[in-house]
């Protein structure tokens, strides 16, 4: 058994734990373990995805219990992604933290590595209920890192998020209990065994069960109408959280994608509960979240609604379950994460060299470093909207093409007049703060050093190398759709190993 | 490799300029020229080859899944935007050295300029429909810094925007189209997409398409009615309006045309289309163009009629029209992009643009004076000039349509209409500027004549138009040959350039828009008045920015609705939704709700705790308000809950429900120390009925599902679990097994998610000081005696009691109900009790304890245990046990998941202690922080 | 008895979420700890209902479904952490807040 | 000696109840709550109540035999007031003046009241010498002091010898 | 015989626990009410433990007396319990002996 | 005999349980309900017990035991927050 699966998970929660034993040392320490952990995470993960490419499905199996009775971890070409790219997000996050904003509390280099256990542990446990503790410990911590740094604006957003979820968190026992109740398993792979095998009498529970989860991944997500806590939060946290909380959605997303690829497939008494909803509510995400960018007259609450804006796009591909929708999903999901999560932490220091005018898209003074923020925030833009050449482009370009063109008038018409909006409010926002000044510069201070810069253009480069690599990039994508669609290949390595080659 | 070279010479080479402007402006100007140049000489061997009949292709592949490759060809018609973007290009980095002054950062400018140079190559150059959209979106992007170049002007600003939000918004439209065009003809290979037209024009989906990718070119060429963000891109510095208006940006749009005609022209569609659109755009801009006082803003208006006789031309869709507008876009390059030189060398002596103002200028410049109208007269179409050529050719294209005998009889008097306002314009900027009496208020004055490099580009500019006009034969011919015919993709019809076809109606057209159009201008007095007061407005640039704020503005309303702030309302979707998902499969289909299974019979006593626990639960909703005796209420909910899991078969579960259920009291208890003790009826009655509704909703809704689940039978792996857990997992308790071992991994997440609650319960505490006493205003005083005597010395007694109690159910756990969970609960709140009972000080006195750290070792020592099984080459976490015979002692059995039950036991301490002491130190820290204040 | 278990935890859920629908944090933490428990018994009642048969082997012929009870328990524990926590933010809120409203909006008490 | 074992009746009590929660007396367990009982208190020593050293342990087996006697006479006394006719209940709060200083002699004297006939200690005064017992049907407040004094409060000092 | 002194015990127990609860009910004010539970129902309780203890050392499985245990451990902290609820009460009319006296 | 005296005090113990509740539901003092609660608790142990005996399974005892321990806690804490308003200070 390839141990290397679980260090994912394990690193990060003795880094964890390590840092919570040092609480009383200061944040150097601290400092050094976090970066270690995560600097070992990123090299593991791109281990993983080179080993998840190659060596097809791997599975961890938990105490050496076999599934389903025992937990296991499950490698596929998508968790690899997943991690890969919570990795990236996460060092670049962590990198821009530890240039102070750590300092804002004691908890921070506790809770942040904590936060990637959850999160990496959502990405590959193959268990519905251990996918429902590592959701509680991703928000714990997220509830924690939302907080840091404390004031009123974090603590009524947080109290909000905090309240929504617990109840969310209530709304997935009650599904969970409600699948148990018929299959009588928790194993992903055995509970799509079961649903496919289950009589039609069970079809009706099962359907509650599956549409249940859908309001629960749903929320994670920020599906309209369950998304306005998002905006209200990622726009007040600091910016380093924000930027780690890029990924945040996109696990709702990959929960989504896993559970109604892989449990309510095609086959069975509940067949495509979950599609017929799916790219409605895709476009429906898209269209509220670009109005929130059109509204938007702050640049954190912009990218905010950005993320919106990115979940309802990469669920339109995810709505279709053909190859190549799910494939062009894939490709957009490590680039809109990467771009949101580096539009955060420039917002911040775009913010911090503007004064009292902060982010706020109304004329202020210059900016300190107007040239070297411009051209960040001119390549963010450019990715976020979809413009050509970057990554954004080329995703939103698979995203269309995998439609057919007989049935595209609402999915190409939503999908471009979003990215229309996201060009407008983008140009004006860009205007308003590079351009619109008065008076001088006030803040000298506020100059990033490049222990700032550094990880805002090293989250911007990474598009620039997903655009260059596209190809390849892409390919995988489209490995790891085949493999999510044809959902026989997954289980047959968890249930039956030994039948494996 | 030489296209290549063109197309990346002025991307790589965009950043260059910056840094030699440390050196000094004309070095970053040189930087610029010299790349430039450089491209240019790339471009020679291509070029050549062209001129020999050869097309030069490049091919890479970037992303072959998506049909979107590098792909880079030159032909004819490739080639003529080449030599154009080059070599205007060139003059334009010479004009703008002078033109830009002190303030301006020239090392952006040249930056910004070469990759809109470069962008501009892109698109001309491209074989490939993805990768033109590529660098046209690039255009959009580069012009947009270029606009909005001096951007202390809010008039830059917003021109910025606006030129990039319509061809931005035309790119997407072109995005689809070429997707479309792409699916219809199955292949983005431009070279064999020309091959493809009469498949394209065929299909079903070929009115979308073409429609769309028009929307992409009108937009980018500024046709009616998408003409309003050219006039305001003139905020920009001259040399980039010289650029961009003349021979580039706009004329990117009429390169698509050109370039697609082969497929997408020659149908009705077309010719409504693209004619009408031409038409309408030749006569509105020539019409507007007169009434500028703006002299910019009168090249801009007849840039936007000169776009649209081009356009029309295409439109006209005959060989021959095409030639016509390939001919005038040279024309149109040359002449429009030396006037906007001129204006910008009178604006930079003058201070202004207002014609109004500016009057007699010939006196002060007279060699900027000879050139400027010589451009102009070739902008009428002043014989021996390149411009009359081409509207020689336009009025007897329009004509020869006339004589093919349909309704298009319209067309000539349209064009020798567009021909009067176009002569009327043109004498007003030569008579208005240079002549016309004395200037008036010029913020500089004298103006003196423009450095002798800086009309350098003019002249040589101009000399072309001369050159075009009375030689065309030996100068232009070739290159318009080579373009026409590879725009068309066919051979070329018969025509002749010559200056004199003898005497025809185009000539008569000419003369009749020539002497009309100076009568016009003569009468241009009350012209002015009637234009502005009669004749209608039409504004589109108004209606486009009403627009926006209207989109905006709807924006913000529905977002703000959405987005209200209010959890209530989020908190109310949320049981919404998540109530119709319950519902929906049983409202739709064949639903089944009741299963097979018989009932089973209540007794007496678990229907007394039903009730109990309803009614208990029913009252603490009634007692929300008293929230003391609410907290009470919930107890007893709590405590029946704990029954009922006695009650069907779950020891475990009641004892972990008992004691959390007092931590969570106490919890309470101490929080509700610091909240007001009461509650106001706030809601309306309204909104309580509304909540009451939902709140029935979803609780029929899950007792519909517990209903649903427990009258089916199911078929679950838990016998594995019964039949293997002494064997295989070493316990009795099987609850405990899969607590430990075989869901070990839950439980270690488990305990995570409660360490990390601690931690950021500290910390959210750490810092906060509440104010207690207030909310006990008006109210009773406290009780004198903080800690009982019986209470205190009966605590004391029972902690070494609770230990052993713990210990006893740390031990038993794996085999009866218990464990380090239980264990650590009943530690924690002996511990607790001491608090109450004695106080923080006393207790801090006895035992010092390190929650934080206790958390941390637990958690490590359920992790370590975990790893330890790495050793035996096992899986994480992977238990092992066994028996051993002590003399004595007799069998004593060893598991490891003792240990790591070790570690949920002192997780479980460390939180819990942690989280209770921290909240009871509140009132005291508090109250220390504000004395030390 | 199945009447009786599925109206109990109707009636819970109920009271919980009406409690979690008002519009100060003390009642919405009582609602969201009453809640939770309604789910809890929720969960355990998907291991159906079994009368003096704990899973305790070699105690009784048949046993009740451990594994609900399993997950019962992480549940509960689970729920006590986050109950804590949203307990603990709102004193913070009323805090920073100044007021003990979930939207922080100023009110009388 | 007084090191390893500070308080050896809790250490035997301790063991006892080990014994009893176990629920066996197989030698394991024996040997185990052994050390449990002198493990427990040196960890929890500073949480001792401040246990006074009990002179006479043969008058402390009488008292709690007269005790556990009283209870549960004490039982059927307020079984037949609390379902006897309620208006004919005379209560009353009384004071009784403590003679006892050690303050688990006291909590001792507080339980034993609360245990016995239609008594409960309801309050103690902050200086200790006054104890506040609510009485569910007084008839003769003086008799009934000296009752407790007599009956309770000379044998925990003789007990104890305070 | 084991028997017969289980069912003695459960029934007793159970009158007594009973009767604790019927004064809690019955009796006109709270110090008065006090006396049911600490005195009832402890001893109801013991007495049903006793008979668990009975029951369940007949079984031939060894002695079962770790009930004892409980009623121990009720007996020790109900009067606590009682002080507590009585002090609080006098608090809450205000009659606290220290005020007083 | 021994079903029949387990069903009678059964009765009692239900019949109590429900006497403590009414008393909690209408205090009328905090401390009324303090008390009920607290005898419920004990009232509960005794029932713990019974079924015990009821299902012959000797299981409940650390449960019972645990009731006792948390009844108790939570009756001090309840009475602290009257007397103090402060659980811990
Ligand atoms: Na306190
Ligand atoms: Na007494």
């Amino acid at each position: 058994m390839n141990h290397w699966i679980i260090v994912p998970l394990l690193l990060p929660l003795l880094a964890g734990m390590v840092n919570l034993l040092l609480v009383r040392r200061g944040h150097r320490p601290q400092r050094l373990v976090s970066l270690l952990a995560t600097v070992g995470l990123l090299g593991v993960e791109i281990h993983l995805l080179r080993l998840a490419d190659t060596a097809g499905i791997a599975v961890y199996r938990l105490g050496n219990w076999a599934a389903p009775f025992g937990i296991v971890l499950v490698l596929d070409r998508l968790s690899a992604l997943m991690l890969l790219t919570t990795g990236v997000v996460a060092l670049g996050s962590l990198l821009f933290a530890i240039n102070g904003d750590d300092r804002l509390g004691p908890d921070f280099h506790v809770l942040f590595p904590l936060q990637l256990f959850g999160i990496n542990g959502a990405f590959l446990t193959g268990d519905l209920f251990n996918l429902f503790v590592f959701f509680e410990i991703l928000l714990i911590a997220s509830y924690c890192l939302a907080l840091h740094g404390g004031g009123p604006v974090r603590i009524r957003a947080g109290l909000h998020y905090v309240v929504l979820n617990l109840i969310g968190s209530s709304l997935f026992l009650i599904a969970i209990g409600t699948l148990y109740g018929v299959t009588g398993t928790l194993n992903m792979a055995d509970l799509a065994v079961q649903v496919v095998a289950s009589a039609p009498e069970q079809a009706t529970l099962l359907r509650a069960g599956a549409l249940l989860l859908l309001v629960v991944f749903g929320l994670k997500a920020a599906l309209p109408p369950l998304h306005p806590w998002l905006p209200a939060l990622y726009s007040g946290v600091v910016a380093p959280v924000a930027a780690l909380f890029a990924i945040m959605t996109k696990v709702g997303v990959y929960a989504i994608l896993r559970i109604y690829t892989l449990v309510f497939s095609r086959q069975g008494p509940a067949p495509d509960v979950a599609a017929d909803w799916l790219l409605p509510m895709a476009l429906l995400t898209l269209s509220v979240g670009a109005m929130g960018v059109l509204a938007s007259r702050r640049l954190r609450v912009l990218v905010a609604y950005l993320v919106v804006v990115s979940v309802g796009t990469l669920l339109t591909g995810i709505a279709q379950f053909n190859v190549k929708g799910v494939a062009a999903a894939l490709y957009y999901l490590p680039h809109t994460t990467l771009v949101t999560a580096g539009l955060f932490l420039l917002a911040d220091l775009i913010a911090a060299q503007r004064g009292e005018s902060s982010d706020a898209f109304s004329a202020g003074p210059p900016l300190v470093q107007p040239n070297q923020l411009g051209v960040l925030f001119f390549f963010g833009a450019v990715a976020a909207t979809g413009l050509p050449p970057l990554s954004g482009f080329i995703g939103k370009l698979l995203l269309l093409q995998s439609v057919e063109p007989e049935r595209t008038t609402w999915f190409w018409g939503v999908v471009l007049v979003g990215g229309l909006a996201g060009l407008v409010a983008l140009s004006r926002a860009g205007t308003r703060l590079f351009w619109d000044t008065e008076g001088e510069v006030v803040i000298r201070t506020a100059a990033a050093g490049p222990g700032r810069l550094v990880p805002v253009t090293l989250l911007l480069l990474m598009i620039v190398a997903m655009t260059v690599c596209a190809a390849p990039i892409s390919r995988y994508a489209e490995a790891a759709a085949l493999q999510l669609l044809t959902p026989r290949g997954y289980i047959a390595a968890v249930l039956f190993p030994e039948q494996q080659p | 490799m030489n296209l290549l070279s063109i197309v990346l010479l002025p991307f790589l080479g965009a950043l260059l300029p910056s840094f030699a402007v440390r050196r000094g402006r004309a070095v970053a100007a040189w930087t610029a020229a010299i790349i430039t140049t450089s491209a240019l000489l790339f471009a020679l061997q291509p070029l050549i080859a062209v001129f020999c009949g050869r097309t030069t292709e490049v091919n890479r592949s970037w992303l072959p899944q998506a049909g979107l490759d590098f792909a880079l060809r030159m032909d004819g018609l490739a080639a003529l935007f080449v030599l154009l973007i080059l070599g205007i290009g060139l003059l334009v980095i010479l004009y703008a050295h002078y033109y830009l002054s002190e303030e301006d950062s020239v090392g952006r400018f040249y930056g910004i300029l070469l990759l809109f140079m470069g962008s501009m190559l892109g698109v001309v150059l491209s074989d490939n429909l993805l990768q033109l959209l590529v660098f046209w979106e690039l255009t959009s992007l580069s012009s947009f810094l270029l606009i909005g170049f001096r951007h202390q002007s809010a008039e830059a600003r917003r021109g910025a925007v606006m030129a990039l939000v319509v061809t931005g918004a035309g790119g997407l439209a072109l995005l689809a189209g070429f997707l479309l065009l792409g699916y219809l003809a199955g292949t983005y290979r431009i070279s064999v997409l020309l091959h493809a037209g009469d498949l394209v024009r065929a299909h079903p989906f070929y009115t979308p398409t073409l429609l769309l990718i028009l929307l992409g070119a009108f937009t980018k060429s500024a046709q009616f009615p998408f003409h309003f963000w050219l006039p305001r891109a003139m905020a920009a510095p001259t040399p980039v309006s010289a650029y961009l208006h003349s021979a580039t940006m706009v004329k990117a749009g009429i390169f698509l045309l050109a370039r697609l005609f082969p497929v997408l022209a020659g149908t009705d569609l077309w010719f409504f289309t693209v004619g009408g659109t031409g038409l309408v755009t030749l006569v509105f801009g020539a019409y507007t163009a007169l009434f500028m006082h703006d002299l910019k803003g009168l090249l801009a208006y007849s840039t936007i009629s000169h776009l649209g006789l081009i356009v029309l031309l295409f439109g006209i869709d005959t060989p021959l029209a095409a030639v016509a507008g390939v001919f005038h876009i040279i024309n149109h390059a040359t002449f429009k992009a030396s006037l906007f030189m001129a204006a910008g060398i009178i604006e930079h002596e003058t201070g202004t643009r207002d014609m109004r103002l500016i009057n007699g200028l010939w006196q002060y410049l007279p060699h900027t004076a000879t050139l400027a109208m010589v451009a102009a007269a070739a902008m009428a179409g002043v014989p021996l000039l390149n411009g009359f050529l081409s509207k020689e050719m336009f009025f007897a294209e329009t004509l020869h349509l006339a004589a093919r005998g349909s309704l298009r009889g319209l067309l000539p008097v349209a064009a020798t209409l567009a021909g009067i306002f176009a002569v009327a314009y043109s004498s007003r900027f030569i008579h208005d500027v240079f002549f016309n009496g004395e200037p008036r208020r010029l913020p500089k004055f004298p103006p003196h004549e423009a450095p002798r490099f800086m009309r350098l580009p003019v002249v040589i500019l101009v000399g072309q138009c001369l050159l075009v006009g009375i030689f065309p034969t030996f100068t232009v011919a070739p290159i318009l040959a080579l373009a026409a015919g590879d725009m068309l993709n066919e051979p070329l019809p018969d025509y002749s350039l010559a200056i004199w076809h003898g005497f025809n109606t185009p000539l008569a057209m000419s003369l009749v828009a020539l002497i009309g159009g100076i009568l016009l201008y003569s009468q241009r007095q009350w012209l002015f008045a009637l234009h502005q007061r009669v004749l209608p407005h039409f504004d589109a640039h108004l209606l486009f920015r009403n627009g926006m704020t209207l989109v905006t503005e709807t924006a913000l309303a529905f977002t703000m609705r959405l987005a209200n702030g209010s959890l209530q309302r989020g908190t109310a979707l949320l049981l919404l939704v998540a109530m119709v998902a319950v519902m929906l499969p049983f409202l739709v289909g064949d639903a089944s709700l009741t299963g097979s299974l018989p009932l089973t019979p209540v007794d007496g006593l678990t229907l007394l705790g039903a009730v109990v626990m309803m009614a208990a639960a029913l009252i603490t909703v009634q007692w929300q308000r008293q929230r003391f005796s609410a907290l009470i209420a919930l107890s007893v909910v709590g405590l029946m809950v704990a029954l009922t899991f006695v009650r069907f078969s779950a020891p475990d579960l009641a004892l972990t429900q008992l004691a959390v259920e007092v931590v969570t009291i106490l919890l309470l208890l101490l929080a509700l120390f610091f909240l007001p003790q009461q509650g106001l009826v706030e809601s309306s009655l309204l909104r309580r009925g509304r909540d009451l509704l939902l709140a029935l909703g979803v609780g029929s809704c899950t007792g519909l599902l517990t209903w649903g689940l427990l009258t089916r039978p199911y078929e679950t792996i838990a016998k594995y679990y019964l039949d293997n857990s002494v064997s295989k997992g070493g316990g009795a308790n099987v609850v405990n097994v899969i607590l430990v071992d075989f869901r070990g991994f839950d439980t270690l997440g488990e305990i995570t998610v409660l360490a990390i609650a601690a931690v950021g319960i500290f910390v959210l505490l750490d810092t906060l000081c509440l104010d207690a006493g207030k909310a006990q205003e008006g109210q009773r005083p406290w009780a004198a005696e903080r800690h009982p005597l019986i209470l205190s010395q009966i605590s004391r007694l029972l902690l070494p009691l609770a230990l052993m109690v713990s210990v006893h159910l740390f031990l038993r756990g794996h085999h009866a109900p218990g464990g380090g969970f239980i264990a650590g609960l009943v530690t924690a709140v002996a511990l607790i009790l001491q608090y109450m009972a004695s106080g923080i000080a006393w207790t801090r006195r006895q035992w010092r304890l390190r929650y934080h750290e206790v958390i941390a070792w637990g958690v490590l020592i359920a992790t370590a245990t975990g790893v330890g099984s790495w050793l035996f080459g096992r899986p994480f976490l992977t238990s092992a046990f066994g028996h051993f015979d002590l003399p004595l002692v007799g069998e004593l059995e060893l598991a490891s998941v003792l240990l790591f039950d070790l570690g949920v036991y002192l997780a479980v301490v460390g939180v819990v202690m942690l989280i209770l002491a921290t909240l009871g130190n509140l009132s005291q820290r508090c109250a220390e922080t504000r004395e030390s204040v | 008895m199945e009447l009786l278990a599925s109206l109990t935890v109707a009636v819970l859920v109920t009271c919980g979420v009406y409690l979690a629908l008002r519009a100060r944090t003390f009642p919405v933490a009582v609602g969201l700890a009453l809640l939770s428990y309604a789910v809890n018994l929720f969960l355990f009642f998907t291991g159906r209902l079994a009368s003096g048969v704990p899973p305790l082997a070699g105690r009784t012929a048949v046993a009740a479904d451990p594994l609900p009870q399993a997950l019962v328990l992480t549940a509960i524990v689970i729920g006590f952490g986050m109950t804590a926590f949203v307990v603990i933010l709102a004193l913070r809120a009323r805090g920073e807040l100044g007021n003990d409203h979930v939207d922080g909006r100023g009110g009388k008490p | 000696m007084r090191r390893w074992l500070p308080q050896p009746l809790l250490s035997l009590c301790l063991w006892l109840v080990w014994l009893l929660l176990a629920n066996t007396v197989a030698f394991g367990h024996l040997l185990l709550g052994g050390l449990l009982a002198l493990g427990l208190p040196l960890l929890t020593v500073r949480f001792r109540p401040e246990l006074p050293r009990i002179r006479h342990a043969f008058k402390l087996l009488r008292y709690l035999m007269v005790l556990l006697f009283d209870i549960i006479a004490a039982n059927l006394v307020v079984a037949r007031l609390i379902l006897g006719p309620a208006y004919q209940l005379h209560p009353a709060f009384i004071r009784l003046p403590l003679d006892l200083s050690n303050e688990f002699a006291i909590v001792m004297l507080t339980h034993a009241i609360s245990l016995t006939p239609g008594t409960v200690s309801a309050d103690l005064s902050s200086d200790r010498r006054t104890l506040l017992i609510h009485v569910l049907d007084v008839e003769d407040e003086a008799g009934l002091i000296a009752r407790i004094k007599h009956r309770y409060e000379q044998p925990l000092k003789e007990i104890f010898e305070c | 015989m084991v028997e017969i002194l289980t069912s003695l015990f459960l029934v007793i127990g159970g009158a007594f626990a009973l009767i604790g609860s019927i004064g809690l009910v019955r009796l006109p004010d709270l110090f008065m009410r006090l006396h049911g539970p600490t005195k009832a129902t402890t001893v109801g309780v013991g007495g049903i433990l006793i008979a668990s203890m009975f029951h369940f050392s007949s079984r031939g499985q060894g002695l079962s007396l770790h009930e004892l245990l409980v009623t121990l451990f009720l007996f020790t902290t109900a009067p606590v319990s009682a002080y507590l609820i009585a002090r609080t009460a006098l608090h809450l009319k205000g009659k606290d002996v220290n005020r007083r006296g | 005999m021994l079903s029949a005296s387990v069903i009678f005090a059964f009765g009692c113990i239900a019949v109590a349980l429900l006497l403590n509740f009414w008393r909690l539901v209408f205090g009328p003092e905090p401390a009324d309900r303090i008390l009920a609660l607290d005898t419920m608790y004990i009232n509960t142990i005794a029932l713990l017990v019974l079924f015990g005996i009821h299902i012959n399974l000797a299981v409940f005892f650390e449960a019972a035991l645990l009731i006792a321990l948390m009844g108790f806690v939570g009756t001090v804490a309840l009475c602290k927050y009257l007397l103090r308003g402060d659980l811990i200070e």
